[in-house]
């Protein structure tokens, strides 16, 4: 079990080009365009990624770092410089193989919850019948059904996550892009749908490229974990994550291997994090004389990254 | 009245030709210790009511006009008799296009004419005339505003106009347009008389007003007659007006005197349409000479 | 409750004011005329069947003028909200449109439209079409990045975005327009009806002044805000059940 | 850029059709001025100072009328946005207001106003106060409901909410409203220097048609155009200004 | 240590109307109104609570079980049915004393960050000046030093959240209202920050009422956890927390009084969400056949619960 793998994708990922890869990502870069009198904001630099055919990549990184815009660049929302291909065609937009959990749920406060959730089907041109049928099931599945009249802004803010991802499941897309899809849910609720996602993956052979904040849900389900640097995001370290035996006798969190990694990841993250905090403080202290609080919290950071490396 | 304070008559900028434009040029109403504050242009059509809402003090508009708004509560009443129709001097005139077949009332029968509005000459005087030949029934009327008439009888979207001056003498000058008849068909211009009218209010509180400012008019009139080109002239650069068209427009009884004839002429005419109630309106009533200077009992 | 009352009151207030100010002599009678009079003059104008004939045939040129906004304005609207090179290669002409009356412009309208129906429709088109195309564009620009960014996802484009979320989510601003345009249609028929009419409730207004029959010009402008309100309540209708979300879901 | 080009073609392409159509005498140059004598009529009218003089008085009437339309429609429209008492109250009389054209009152505006400078400036608000009143009502009532709930949960309540919460978030229906207004405003000058007015713009256009000046009502027409254009201009630059955050933020 | 108390508040609380109770919820009831055919929905039903002065409440349950709801009617911008007084007023609308942080952050797009944050101070009429310096200290606290300048729009979802948190900390209410303040946040990120809330809550003495989904994050945090039921939400049970040694020691995951407590609150929740789920798969039977996969999920998670209890 080795679950280190160098931060360099060529050595993991076969030749370029390769049908296997779903996802291939060279000399990613991404800036948003300059405020007045400031240099372009550097959200990405130079991303180089392979994902192949059915792995559940997780995205893990400090706030901030460019997860959520590097979602919304495999998925063709946003242009960037470099090159990204999806199952070997270059990504000039979106498409039917891609579907997206936005962080923000963005469903149609105009749309009852069932039509959000039948919304990518229309536009598939799912005859009717069947597209409210799918929807149906898809909400049942996470815990909805009975909501299907509701409009979103009658939902608790889990209830309308849960909505957005019944949305991207019932699309089916080949490759599924979750941007922190459970955050609010109740770690049980949370528990049942990581156990749904996990069976529609094995069961349908679907890629993912998951974003959390939970190293627990990382490891849970990931095959490889991507690891970002503070901004500007870049790919830190990859993780290759590789504990069946453990996940599926439903003990993983007291497995010593899952303790291992744990730490590891944490670790990972904690550097970067407080490399951000030390920016931030920086900026401050240019701007403005900060409180002597936050002095103390972010300084308090690096005693505690110390503990986790 | 001083010489130091005259008194103010509030007038608007007529759009037609009018003696008080020739008389305030000359200087007239000075010598009468009056004075003219132009208040600017009112469309036609808000002439009665401004007058009737005492925003104006004196104006000129055809006589049915004047007995409609009597007819609706308005104190209004006629103080001189303005403009005549003459076979050379008409108010209006009926025209149609160069080329147009029409040449007579006869050849009108189920052709579309265009007028300034309902309710007033445009209307009445030609069906009158059309129902003395038994056409009247036969034609269409739609509103086309004066200065819209040469354009929509060169588009063809009228077979006749009927016109007023200044229009009309800019049509037929320019060759525009061809004349048929005049308003002096009917009754000899009888109906085509164009008065002076005010406010009760006026006639009650500022009677040595009226009776300087018509004594005004004629003397501005009478000049008119004598010099019609000189006249239009005066008008033409008074009110901006291409001086290629200015001429004469207007023949006025010495005296301005108004009498029973014209008025009464409007007064079973109306009645006979169903505007007026039968027996009502009296010719007297309309008018009064109590400020013409000229007048002769 | 509260506000029906208010509302009920204010309108009684100013029914009140309309017989009481000029039958106490406050106000000249004879231009104003006190309500009884305009409502006895308009039930007489309903009873000859002069109504009917001069509504009809106004409502039929607000209906095209209308009609005919709609059908450009809204589709105009929403391109120019969409595609900055069509707002750009538009908006001058467009803004410049808007500024010039129908009245200066009557000698062009007689030189195109001639004096018939079409130069009236087409002066209510034209007085009715600038806040519908100014409230289209403004709503799509307004609608949420999020929104059209989740549809993209979902490979919505072109015509379908537009249908289905563009639409929806910039209605209430298009109905706004509509509603406006609406009005304006009502308002600009007395100009529509200055030229080449002979019926029409414009038309009887502008006639009604001419002669001083004040009571009536009351009745017919009674008549006009009567059917625009009508109106008004039809495209509040259309509009409530096409945003009805709103509604239910409170906000 | 593609968009420029396209603009400049478009207006090129208008400018070109108003000056070949009646050169080529397609169209009667006595109906439709060709472009470039209505340029140097306009010219002359420059050159003389006439226009200085005919604009200044206009524009002074848009000033008044739409200050006062922006003052009294603003806060109208937000108050009825916001206390629903409020607009149940109000709508019904508004409503009913709306669909009447200035113009169908002249003889009730000349009683009440005169023919003097007040009613010049009435007709103006009368024109431009109701995409005001519309467009700030429907602005208000589109705010988010969570951004009201998180300023009220600081404690922001009344004239504070309204600056600081409602006002920002309705500013763009707020000033789509105002432009709205604006340009109803230059369209309905032609009608109100139509009693009792002897300069301004709009008395030009009218006064040229009666005195057979057709290329110097076209220059006129075209003034008001530039000068409408111009007030567009302002107000969209006051709007960006103070909705700058949707630019910068890219939304 | 006694960390299970009786679900009856009055038992642990003082005798109503007591100084020392910061908010008292006394028969409190929420229903949202009826859609067209259908019965009113009925969020919360006959809630007790007694919070005292400088008390760390959390309030944990399932998604959808009117925590968000109660929130709002102790902020005073919901009206409910029963009684709810703070600092021993009774709640007409909302007040200084009171401030929420929103599960949906509720920024104003038109604002800076900076100015977004100074909201608060602005309606209490502190001088820009000093209202400046204390956002901006804010700002550092929660990282976002830098970040002055730049609209919502313009950060990632983490980064909304913290500019929500700094907004609520400088409007300095006695009374903390925090719904899910921490889910957007990265692990590291989200421990410096709750470190630096309770160096907040702990130096003065303010009332927190603290919505989370992680059990952990409730146990770390709490002096008393609220269990709410499933719709409608009523209280379960509420439980004591009382581990201030191992808190400070820096090692609490490891004491076992924390897993206890943490077996006992995942076994409470885990109940709920079952419940909850079942009523879901009854109403979907009752519109439309659900689809086998769901039905599999749901009843996967009685097995669940039978573990966890
Ligand atoms: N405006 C509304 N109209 C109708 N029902 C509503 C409304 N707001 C919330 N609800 C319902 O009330 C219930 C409780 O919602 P609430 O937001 O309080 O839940 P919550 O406990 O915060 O959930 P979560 O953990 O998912 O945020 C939900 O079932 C929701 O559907
Ligand atoms: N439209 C935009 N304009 C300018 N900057 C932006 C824009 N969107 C994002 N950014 C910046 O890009 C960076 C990355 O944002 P992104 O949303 O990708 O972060 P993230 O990794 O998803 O963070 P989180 O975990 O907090 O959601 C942030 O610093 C943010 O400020
Ligand atoms: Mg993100
Ligand atoms: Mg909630």
């Amino acid at each position: 079990m080795s679950f280190v793998a160098p931060a360099s994708p060529a050595t993991t990922a076969p030749a370029p080009g390769s049908t296997s890869a779903a996802v291939s990502i060279r000399h990613l870069g991404k800036s948003y365009p300059a405020r007045a009198g400031d240099a372009p904001f550097l959200a990405l630099r130079d991303i180089d990624l392979e994902i192949h055919r059915g792995e559940f990549i997780v995205l893990l990184g400090p706030s901030g770092c460019g997860k959520s815009t590097l979602l919304h660049v495999i998925g063709g929302l946003v242009p960037a410089e470099g090159e990204v291909t999806v199952m070997g065609r270059a990504v000039a937009g979106p498409g039917f193989d891609r579907g997206i959990v936005f962080q923000d749920y963005a469903l149609f406060p105009w749309r009852t919850v069932l039509d959000n959730v039948a919304f990518g089907l229309e536009i598939k041109r799912v005859p009717r019948r069947q597209r409210e049928e799918i929807a149906q099931a898809r909400l049942a599945s996470v815990g909805l059904a009975g909501f299907e009249a509701h409009y979103p802004a009658q939902l608790s803010g889990g209830m309308k996550q849960r909505v957005a991802i019944a949305r991207a499941l019932a699309y089916d897309p080949d490759v599924l892009l979750m941007d922190e899809p459970f955050a609010a849910l109740d770690a049980q609720t949370r528990e049942i749908l990581q156990g749904e996602l996990l069976r529609i993956w094995r069961s349908t052979g679907k890629t993912v490229i998951f974003v959390t904040h939970s190293i627990d849900e990382a490891i849970f389900l990931a095959t490889r974990v991507v690891v970002f640097t503070a901004q500007p995001g870049t790919i830190k370290r990859i993780v290759d994550v590789d504990l069946p035996a453990a996940r599926d006798s439903g003990d993983l969190r007291s497995s010593p291997a899952f303790a291992t990694l744990r730490g590891h990841l944490a670790a990972l993250l904690a550097e970067e994090v407080g490399k951000a905090a030390e920016r931030a403080y920086g900026r401050a202290a240019a701007a403005a004389a900060p409180s002597r609080g936050s002095a103390r919290l972010w300084s308090r950071l690096r005693s505690l990254m110390a503990g986790a490396g | 009245a001083g010489p130091a304070k005259p008194d103010v008559i509030r007038y608007a900028n007529i759009p037609w030709f009018d003696p008080v434009y020739v008389a305030d040029e000359k200087g007239w109403f000075a010598e009468e210790g009056l004075k003219i504050e132009w208040v600017g242009e009112i469309s036609a059509s808000q002439l009665v009511p401004a007058v009737a809402a005492r925003s104006i003090d004196i104006s000129n508009r055809m006589t049915p006009l004047i007995l409609t708004a009597r007819a609706g509560g308005a104190k209004l009443r006629i103080i001189a008799a303005g403009a005549q129709t003459t076979p050379e001097l008409p108010h209006m005139k009926y025209l149609v296009s160069p080329q147009s077949p029409i040449r007579s009332i006869e050849d009108l029968r189920g052709k579309k004419v265009g007028i300034n509005s309902f309710g007033a000459c445009s209307e009445y005087v030609l069906k009158e005339y059309l129902r003395r030949n038994g056409l009247d029934k036969t034609i269409n009327f739609v509103v086309v505003p004066d200065a819209n008439q040469e354009q929509a009888l060169a588009q063809g979207l009228i077979d006749v106009g009927v016109l007023h001056s200044p229009y009309y003498e800019k049509v037929v000058k320019t060759g525009a347009a061809r004349e048929i008849f005049t308003d002096y068909a009917v009754d000899d211009g009888v109906p085509g008389m164009l008065p002076y009218f005010t406010h009760e209010d006026i006639i009650r509180t500022r009677p040595d007003v009226l009776r300087r400012f018509v004594k005004v008019l004629v003397r501005a009139s009478d000049w008119t007659n004598k010099n019609h080109e000189e006249a239009g002239q005066i008008f033409a650069r008074r009110r901006g007006l291409d001086l290629r068209y200015a001429g004469s427009w207007s023949y006025y009884e010495h005296g301005l005197v108004p009498n029973d004839k014209p008025v009464q002429w409007w007064i079973d005419y109306l009645v006979g349409e169903g505007q007026l109630p039968a027996g009502k309106e009296k010719a007297r009533n309309v008018y009064t000479n109590e400020f013409n200077p000229y007048y002769k009992s | 409750m509260q506000g029906r009352i208010l509302q009920v009151g204010v309108i009684l207030g100013i029914l009140a004011l309309w017989e009481g100010l000029p039958q106490s002599g406050v106000i000249n009678p004879n231009f104003l005329t006190p309500l009884s009079d305009v409502v006895a003059t308009l039930w007489q104008l309903v009873v000859s069947g002069q109504l009917a004939q001069h509504a009809a045939i106004s409502l039929q040129r607000i209906a095209y003028g209308l009609g005919v906004s709609i059908l450009i304005g809204v589709p105009l609207g929403l391109g120019m909200g969409w595609w900055r090179t069509l707002e750009q290669a538009f908006d001058g002409p467009l803004q410049a449109g808007r500024q010039i009356s129908a009245f200066a412009l009557f000698p062009v309208f007689i030189l195109f439209f001639g004096i018939g129906e079409v130069s009236k429709v087409v002066i209510v088109f034209w007085a009715s079409v600038w806040p519908i195309i100014l409230n289209t564009t403004a709503g799509v620009k307004g609608v949420d990045a999020v929104l059209v960014r989740a549809a993209r996802s979902m490979n919505a484009n072109g015509w379908t975005l537009l249908r289905k979320v563009v639409i929806p989510a910039a209605a209430p601003s298009i109905f706004t327009g509509i509603r406006l345009g609406g009005a304006y249609a009502f308002m600009v028929l007395v100009a529509a009806e200055m030229i080449g009419a002979n019926a029409g409730l414009g038309f009887l207004v502008l006639n009604s002044q001419e002669v001083f029959r004040i009571p009536q010009m009351y009745a017919a402008i009674v008549a006009l805000v009567i059917f625009g309100l009508a109106l008004n309540r039809l495209l509040l209708g259309i509009e409530r059940s096409a945003t009805s979300w709103r509604q239910e879901a409170g906000a």
